[in-house]
């Protein structure tokens, strides 16, 4: 048998839906591995655009057969990408497109649904509280943040629910902590809050437990760690639903790219994950208590 | 030893056969000293001698390369960094040793300071340090930060420091080249009492008159060579001057030329004030010497410095060369011709990390290339020129500034300035910590510039260099310009008169 | 006379000058405060202030340390990255179940965690001081290294203390409060006036400014430079310890990411409060005043109203140089 | 004569000893490359060398400024902000389309990034000198400010290069290459070879080093003090442009995260290059080898296949401490 290489190319586990991701991609690295002989899978994580630039060069040097990249930011992952693209290899793209996202740079598209995650719960909140007044802690200022804010705001258009402010937490507890605060101190009544994020989720129910305030009625993240999800499960107030996007999708998106290498399934074009309502009902489904999120 | 014999005391500390090299180069070869219970030692030399290198491996503060030193007569290796102090070894460094963060009294402390339960007793540290400073009759406030201090008050503060320690021997190392008459005197009471308590003392200086009124013995070194052990008394200053140098020396000071008196003015100074220095006039014309008298801290550097737009003024006029000179702008002065040099070397004069090169040119950058561009032989040359010019002994002709003996480091500074090729100079201290034949040069050299058609003006606190010098004074009192000397007036009792304030210009 | 009067005259001066140039950073707050309560009614508000001020703990505390480090001439990047680590390993302590009593267990946790602190100090003192690399270069190495062993911790998650028990039991060294007072406020205090103390009345504190003002002349002075440089780097892994001691009980979890560019603001609320980077002098309550500071900037843009979250980095770094300038001017006028 | 000889005989041998600290950085470099060998074979191939020389362009050059503006006393923390500002503004105007020919709006473009540039520079230099704040301040507080500006100009999105036209003429600026060699290869050392002309062979740079050994002596030397350290901020500014000229065509694209924590990277390579952080001295070949050992580790890293994930951060930090220790050790030998 032939011996084949993956390179794969992961953001550095730099908040919790990243630790999930470079969790998931080193567990199915291993099962691919341990499937096919033969088959070799390189997983380099990477802090920033520029630095996962260089990954991507740096497993083109190692020699690959294929890539799957989920890429920090996208647009300027481009030109790098382009290039293992234009040398012949099968790549695949996870979760993050760029603005240009056609067969010239990629063959396949595993898409997470940023703005279906923002869309989700902008709907949930429409559908439960419509006359809601939301405070929205946002991520850090890049694409895909905005593709949330824009999902939100197309699943509450046509409903009273207000948007009172948004303010960046950069998807880390302390500061959504801190922001939480503020907003506290800010509005006298606030019905909802929205922050996107599971890891965010923890520093708001702290800042609204310590100010003891009971106007809220509760709050929205999103991803999928297991902790919301066990909070979920166990019928939490604070934390009725969750909105699920997997980090386990670049698990799907190395097997899709196996797959496509042995050829055992020709693959090609988009393949969108969904942004499924985690609720009470569903919640074990999702629940994996060994991944570190 | 084929020194006179002196029936004092028993020998305390002594060097046997020292030799001293840096980085292969040797600056001591094989000398001999003695030091006796009670007694004062002058040390003696040319700058450059070694005088400096003795004193600090005498003080543990360097290692001998090869010799040996003895403590009551017996071998010992003294500890380094003032370790040695615990062996009551204390020493004054010619170059200050002070934090410039921290106050009078933490410093005078420094590294023995008294506590209380683990707590600083500041209130006795005050008052302890308050005590020693009256001793010498210094009238620095023990509560002041040591930076904003002049540099005769960081003497006076490195002074109070060694003497307040219990020592055995106390190694001066010019310590008087920056203080005035008074405090020098005040300082002299002092260490006569410690020495008849049995305290010796090693002093270097270059200043002859104090080492005849002062010490007991005098040793001589030349290029790092042993000359001469013997009593003081049985010398005289010529005497001493001849050892050091090698040669018969001719008069100090050359002879005096006065300028035409309808020569131009260069510099015009009309009611200047800033801060401290108030209406302050005076006119110095084309090739004169004008020397300025006074007593520590009766403003003049503050002058000069507002003169060379080193300081802003309040209020008057600077014209140099018919050009009135903005106020606080170097630049404006320098392009008339003007340059200052700083009385305070260390810390304004030299670049002390770098080379004698960079040093030099710093200021005249400019005539060593063109648009921005520097030739390196250009520099090269000039410090070739500089070298014989200024007489710069320096054996190694790459090391750091810092590493220069200290008269070395004035002429450093002294050639950098004048490689600007000024038209007016003002020379703040112009001989500080400078041995006699090189004194000598320098006069002979400032002599020839005002012969040259430069003005110069010789801020000085050495009255005999005022008066052999210039052929006019003027003396300046809390910041006043108080009396204007000139011709047969100017003498030390009649610069003295005006200092202390007994008498005052009519038109003042 | 007259001379020694006048002499006496520009002591005082100068003596103003120094006190002004230590209440300036004071000054600044006093302005923002003004600035603050202008911006939005509730911010002058016992509660939001008291917030502000209970947040600050953890810079706060961190930066007495930086204090003591940066006085001596040196630099600690570390301090973010530790803050991380040291978290981490007392709540994988307390979740080991050790110990099986609750007090106990968290008794020796705390224990544990100062030993931690001060032992990652040493490591960032030995380095610089023993290895003789630049303290710059020395704590960013280990400020990758605990960040590493952080990450490689939590397998890039996050630790989570887990028993209940322990954890309510632990929750009001948070959220507690002593009189009235938030137990992170009586902290901060503590630890100030603590390390105030060190710093300007006893024998260590003097030899860390003297060599951070020279080192050859302390050294001269016979101090022991590198035992002084290697204690303020410790001094600076206890403050870390403690900070740790608040932090944890927050949220009662830590992560990868927590700490991250805290070394930053340390440094920053130091200089703030009026120390210089360049060492020789060192401001204890100054720098408090400085952390207080820089909490206080982002609550006042998270307060108003009128401006767009985008540009909230933009107004945060011109209101800082704002109020250094102004700083400048009372300082100068007076 | 055997005094001179002598003399000249220790000359010789003490600059031997300077040679030798400036070689120091090189050492560490021949030393990471053995290692990458011994990793890797990939990693001593031409390719990859070439990769990362290519790679390291950014840091390099915004270091190479760096060492002028740490060499006259102060810090630019701007300089990763700055790149992400200057950035957003050059493709901004790209996209504007207000110049029609192609070849004529990139010339424009790149005018218009080195005046952004230089102005930028310019402003961190007025904010330390004329405003007399610490330059550590001042940075910071500028650094918030393009950082802030940048997010508020892509709202929070990317910038991208839209033209295909424009791109497809620019691209070759970083993909290029002369002769063989890459293009950014070719800039890095004409930027440090001018660099090192004007800091060791001109005024200016005889001036840089005198105001970053002794401000004091300098002033009494009659240099502008002020105006020297604000054109090494100025020539910082330039080479943030010259950076961002590369990295316009590399990524095509800009975001608010754009450079983040790049002014770390750039004092780190200036002070592994050998230069000291508190002034007086640059080293500006020593400084682009330091960025160069900087890109190295992270390649070594990646090309190396039995290192946690979770780990690279510690061993990264442990490999440049190391390096220092032994290129200490070296020096202190010989
Ligand atoms: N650390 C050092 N490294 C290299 N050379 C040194 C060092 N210290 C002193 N020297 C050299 O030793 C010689 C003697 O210097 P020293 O300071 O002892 O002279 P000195 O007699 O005190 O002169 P001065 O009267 O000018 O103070 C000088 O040439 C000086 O440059
Ligand atoms: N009695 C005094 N005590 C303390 N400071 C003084 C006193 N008199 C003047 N000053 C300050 O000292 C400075 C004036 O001293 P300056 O150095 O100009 O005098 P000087 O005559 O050159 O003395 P020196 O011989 O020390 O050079 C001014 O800045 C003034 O504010
Ligand atoms: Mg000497
Ligand atoms: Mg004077």
């Amino acid at each position: 048998q032939d011996t084949k290489t993956i390179g794969v190319s992961i953001p550095a586990a730099d908040h919790g839906w990243t630790a999930g991701v470079v969790f998931h991609a080193e567990r199915v690295a291993k099962l691919l591995m341990a499937a096919h002989p033969g088959l070799n899978v390189i997983v380099k994580t990477s802090p920033d655009p520029a630095t996962q630039a260089n990954a991507v060069q740096d497993l083109a040097v190692q020699g690959i057969d294929a890539l799957v990249i989920l890429p920090s930011d996208p647009d300027p992952l481009v030109n790098a990408i382009k290039e293992v693209k234009d040398a012949g290899k099968f790549v695949t793209i996870v979760d993050r497109a760029p603005s240009v996202n056609d067969s010239t740079i990629r063959d396949l598209y595993v898409a997470g649904n940023n703005p279906a995650l923002g869309q989700t719960a902008g709907e949930y909140i429409k559908k439960t509280t419509p006359d809601a007044e939301v405070v929205i802690i946002r991520g850090l200022p890049i694409p895909i943040d905005q593709q949330r804010q824009d999902g939100f705001d197309k699943g509450i258009e046509g409903s009273n629910v207000k948007v009172l402010d948004r303010q960046f937490g950069n998807w880390n507890r302390d500061d959504a902590f801190k922001v939480m605060q503020d907003y506290l101190t800010k509005y006298p009544k606030i019905d909802v809050v929205w922050c996107q994020d599971d890891d965010m989720a923890v520093g708001v129910l702290q800042a609204i437990e310590q100010a003891k305030r009971t106007d809220i009625q509760y709050v929205v993240a999103g991803a999928g760690s297991k902790d919301m999800i066990k909070k979920v499960m166990d019928g939490d107030k604070m934390i009725p639903v969750d909105v699920l996007y997997p980090p386990a999708m670049v698990g799907t998106a190395m097997e899709m790219t196996a797959a496509a290498l042995y050829d055992q399934v020709p693959v090609s074009g988009t393949y969108t994950i969904d942004a499924t309502l985690i609720t009470k009902e569903n919640a074990a489904n999702y629940y994996f208590p060994d991944s570190p999120f | 030893m084929n020194s006179e014999s002196v029936d004092a005391g028993t020998t305390v500390l002594s060097a046997r056969r020292i030799s001293k090299s840096f980085n292969g180069v040797q600056v001591l070869f094989s000398v001999d000293f003695d030091l006796r219970a009670g007694e004062i030692h002058a040390l003696m030399g040319e700058n450059g001698a070694g005088k400096s290198t003795l004193v600090k491996i005498l003080s543990g503060f360097e290692q001998p390369t090869s010799g040996e030193i003895l403590l009551d007569g017996n071998p010992i290796k003294l500890p380094p960094n003032g370790a040695a102090e615990a062996l009551g070894i204390v020493i004054i460094h010619q170059e200050f040793n002070l934090a410039e963060h921290l106050t009078v009294t933490e410093s005078l402390f420094l590294g023995r300071e008294v506590t209380r339960f683990g707590v600083l007793d500041r209130k006795y540290m005050r008052s302890e340090a308050r005590r020693v400073l009256d001793l010498l009759g210094s009238h620095v406030d023990e509560n002041a930060m040591i930076s904003s201090l002049s540099i005769a008050d960081k003497q006076m503060v490195e002074i109070a420091k060694a003497i307040s320690r219990d020592a055995r021997v106390v190694f001066m190392d010019e310590p008087t080249a920056v203080l005035s008459r008074e405090e020098t005197n005040f300082l002299f009471r002092q260490v006569r009492k410690l020495r008849d308590q049995g305290t010796s003392f090693v002093f270097v200086s270059h200043k002859l008159d104090e080492v005849m009124e002062l010490t007991d013995r005098v040793t001589v070194l030349r290029d790092g060579q042993w000359i001469k052990t013997s009593r003081t008394a049985i010398l005289d200053g010529e005497a001493i001057a001849q050892l050091m140098v090698g040669r018969e020396l001719s008069s100090l000071y050359p002879a005096k030329s006065e300028p035409n008196v309808d020569e131009e003015t260069a510099l015009s100074v009309k009611g200047l004030s800033t801060g401290y220095v108030q209406d302050a006039s005076f006119d110095v014309r084309k090739g004169e010497i004008i020397g300025f008298s006074g007593m520590i801290g009766s403003g003049r550097t503050e002058l000069m410095e507002a003169i060379a737009g080193l300081r802003p003024r309040t209020a008057g006029e600077v014209v140099i060369k018919g050009e009135a000179v903005l106020s606080g702008d170097v630049h404006a002065a320098n392009r008339c011709g003007l340059a200052y040099m700083t009385k305070d070397r260390k810390s304004k004069g030299l670049l002390l990390n770098s080379g004698m090169m960079a040093n030099l040119t710093l200021q005249s950058l400019d005539k060593h290339g063109k648009f921005g561009y520097l030739s390196p032989s250009s520099e090269a040359s000039a410090l070739e020129r500089a070298r014989r010019r200024f007489d710069i002994r320096v054996r190694d002709g790459s090391v750091a500034a810092r590493r220069m003996s200290g008269g070395n480091q004035q002429k450093l500074l002294l050639a950098k300035v004048m490689e600007t090729e000024p038209d007016i100079i003002i020379i703040d201290e112009p001989t500080r910590g400078i041995d006699v034949g090189t004194k000598q040069q320098i006069y002979h050299f400032i002599s020839a510039l005002a012969r040259d058609g430069r003005s110069i003006i010789v801020v000085s606190s050495e009255m005999p260099e005022v008066i052999g010098l210039c052929t006019r004074v003027a003396v300046m009192r809390e910041g006043q310009i108080v009396g204007m000397l000139e011709g047969d007036e100017i003498s030390e009792q009649e610069i003295m008169r005006y200092a202390a304030g007994l008498k005052k210009k009519a038109a003042a | 006379m007259s001379v020694n009067e006048e002499s006496r005259e520009i002591r005082r001066r100068s003596w103003r000058d120094i006190d002004l140039r230590a209440v300036a950073p004071f000054a600044a707050l006093v302005l923002l405060l003004i600035v603050g309560a202008l911006v939005n009614p509730n911010f002058i508000g016992l509660t939001n202030l008291a917030n502000v001020a209970t947040r600050s703990a953890f810079i706060a505390i961190i930066a007495v340390g930086a204090t003591f480090v940066i006085s001596s001439g040196d630099l600690d990047l570390s301090v973010g990255s530790m803050v991380a680590f040291v978290a981490s390993l007392m709540i994988l302590f307390m979740n080991s179940g050790a110990i099986a009593d609750p007090a106990l267990m968290l008794t020796a946790a705390v224990v544990l965690t100062v030993i931690i602190g001060a032992g990652c100090g040493l490591l960032n003192g030995l380095i610089t001081t023993v290895g003789r690399i630049e303290p710059f270069i020395a704590t960013l190495g280990t400020m990758g290294i605990y960040r590493g062993l952080t990450t490689w911790l939590s397998q890039g998650g996050a630790i989570t203390l887990r028993e209940p028990e322990l954890q309510t039991l632990y929750r009001p060294a948070y959220f507690g409060s002593i009189l009235g007072v938030p137990v992170p406020i009586v902290v901060i205090l503590a630890v100030t006036a603590v390390a105030a103390f060190v710093l300007y009345r006893t024998r260590y504190g003097r030899h860390v400014v003297a060599v951070g003002s020279n080192s050859d002349v302390a050294r001269y002075s016979g101090i022991p430079v590198n035992r002084v440089r290697t204690i303020a780097f410790v001094i600076q892994g206890l403050c870390v310890a403690i900070a740790v001691l608040l932090y944890v009980p927050r949220l009662g979890s830590t992560s990868a990411t927590t700490g991250i560019l805290w070394e930053l603001q340390a440094i920053t609320a130091v200089v703030v409060g009026g120390t210089a980077l360049k060492g020789g002098a060192g401001r204890v309550w100054g720098t408090i005043c400085g952390a207080f500071i820089l909490e206080l900037v982002g609550n006042i843009m998270l307060l108003s109203n009128f401006i767009s979250e985008y540009l909230i980095g933009a107004i945060q770094g011109s209101i800082i140089i704002i109020a250094m300038l102004v700083q400048r001017s009372l300082v100068r006028k007076s």
